[in-house]
């Protein structure tokens, strides 16, 4: 309710070779309107420069998570603080 | 019921007195180690450094564990993790399960494996001793594993 | 590849390390350790006492881990059993597999563990609080479990 | 092929609660001709006296090994030198 609200500001972190291609572990930004899940972040992300178009070619293959928690591209982004982009995990 | 993200190497044998000593209502105790294995794919490697996502990986961590305890009787339950550069033959994951039959710390301990596999956002980088670097890719067989926990275990209840 | 009998406690930290370290070879080992619990069929034990068949005991725990090593992948197997009067909480046996892959060991110490519960010549006496001692059942679902095992495992090429 | 020859002499072996009904661990006995297989060795142990009878009452839950190898009733004793017979196993 106050000026200073920014409702549209989220920290974004990025992960091992999707890391690694971004050249950033983590950004704030602040979304357009009209970006409104998972996957229309990665297009948005893409259209942001060379490292972003590397790192975003196939969205297919890179995981996203909402606020600490998996989601897939059509998750939409709602309320969320953080979200990660990161390859398939290969822990253990 | 507990989980762990270190840089440091564990000791089984102490995990499981931790977990075990002074009770006597467990009959069961399953342990699985991940190890750091010379090679991959026929190319001998240097090391392997593990990147994590922290925060996350606690919490998916705890997810799994906790539905490990929600399928089976568990009595006790434990993983550890490590991250940072490892090096050949190194620990790099632990978990202990322990029950009062064998089969639910089997089937628990293989179920935690399976989800911390596919689940717990960890990247494995592998370096090669010319100098080069790549990160491990996913393996199709990781998420197959999965599929068999789809319906609940028909074992838990013996 | 080895099997052992003997009264004396074992160190399961130890018993890896004989069989992992200076390799590079495993990446994944799994340990299976049964102990005595406390009770039974909801009455205290104050001890349990193992009796064994010597030169067949070991014949047949050779025997299990021959067809172990046949149908898995294992790069080591370690199979201890303890003999003599333990008492709540001790160790009775301790099985360890490692292998290259996860499933592998996994299944094989399972294998082990189902097949010396139903053929290697151990027997168990429980005596109670009031003085009173009795030989435990054999239980159907051991028998039940080995049918499992018939067919070839699934995952083991894995 | 000497006199001493005695092909008929074996060990048996008791374990766990068939030994404690027998009261004895092992004994050597000379078998009749007409005991060939491990199920007439126990009917015929049966007649051996009230602790056999004790012992060997329920047959079908006895088990049997022929020289430290598991076998079912119907096996034949052969050659075999030692013939143990105890209850189904309980370790591990």
């Amino acid at each position: 309710m106050t000026s200073g609200q920014n409702t549209n500001t989220i920290t974004l972190r990025y992960f091992a070779w999707v890391r690694e291609k971004v050249g950033l572990a983590e950004e704030e930004v602040s979304l357009p309107a009209d970006v409104a899940t998972v996957g229309e972040l990665m297009k948005w992300l893409q259209a942001r420069g060379e490292t972003y178009q590397a790192a975003f070619a196939k969205p297919e293959i890179i995981r996203a998570a909402l606020d600490q928690t998996h989601a897939r591209a059509d998750a939409p982004i709602g309320s969320a603080r953080e979200i990660a982009f990161f390859p398939p995990v290969t822990g253990g | 019921m507990s989980v762990r993200v270190q840089s440091e190497d564990f000791d089984i044998g102490t995990e499981i007195s931790a977990l075990t000593d002074h009770r006597s209502d467990i009959g069961a105790v399953v342990t699985f180690t991940g190890t750091v294995r010379g090679s991959a794919g026929g190319a001998p490697i240097t090391s392997m450094t593990l990147e994590h996502y922290p925060g996350m990986t606690e919490a998916e961590l705890a997810r799994v564990e906790a539905e490990a305890n929600a399928r089976w009787p568990l009595s006790a339950s434990l993983i550890v993790h490590r991250i940072g550069e490892l090096h050949p033959g190194d620990n790099i994951v632990l978990v202990v399960t322990a029950s009062a039959h064998r089969h639910a710390a089997f089937e628990a301990a293989e179920f935690l494996m399976d989800y911390l596999k596919s689940h717990a956002p960890f990247w494995k980088k592998e370096a090669r001793p010319d100098g080069t670097c790549s990160w491990v890719d996913a393996r199709e067989t990781d998420a197959a594993a999965l599929q068999r926990w789809q319906k609940s275990p028909s074992k838990a209840a013996e």
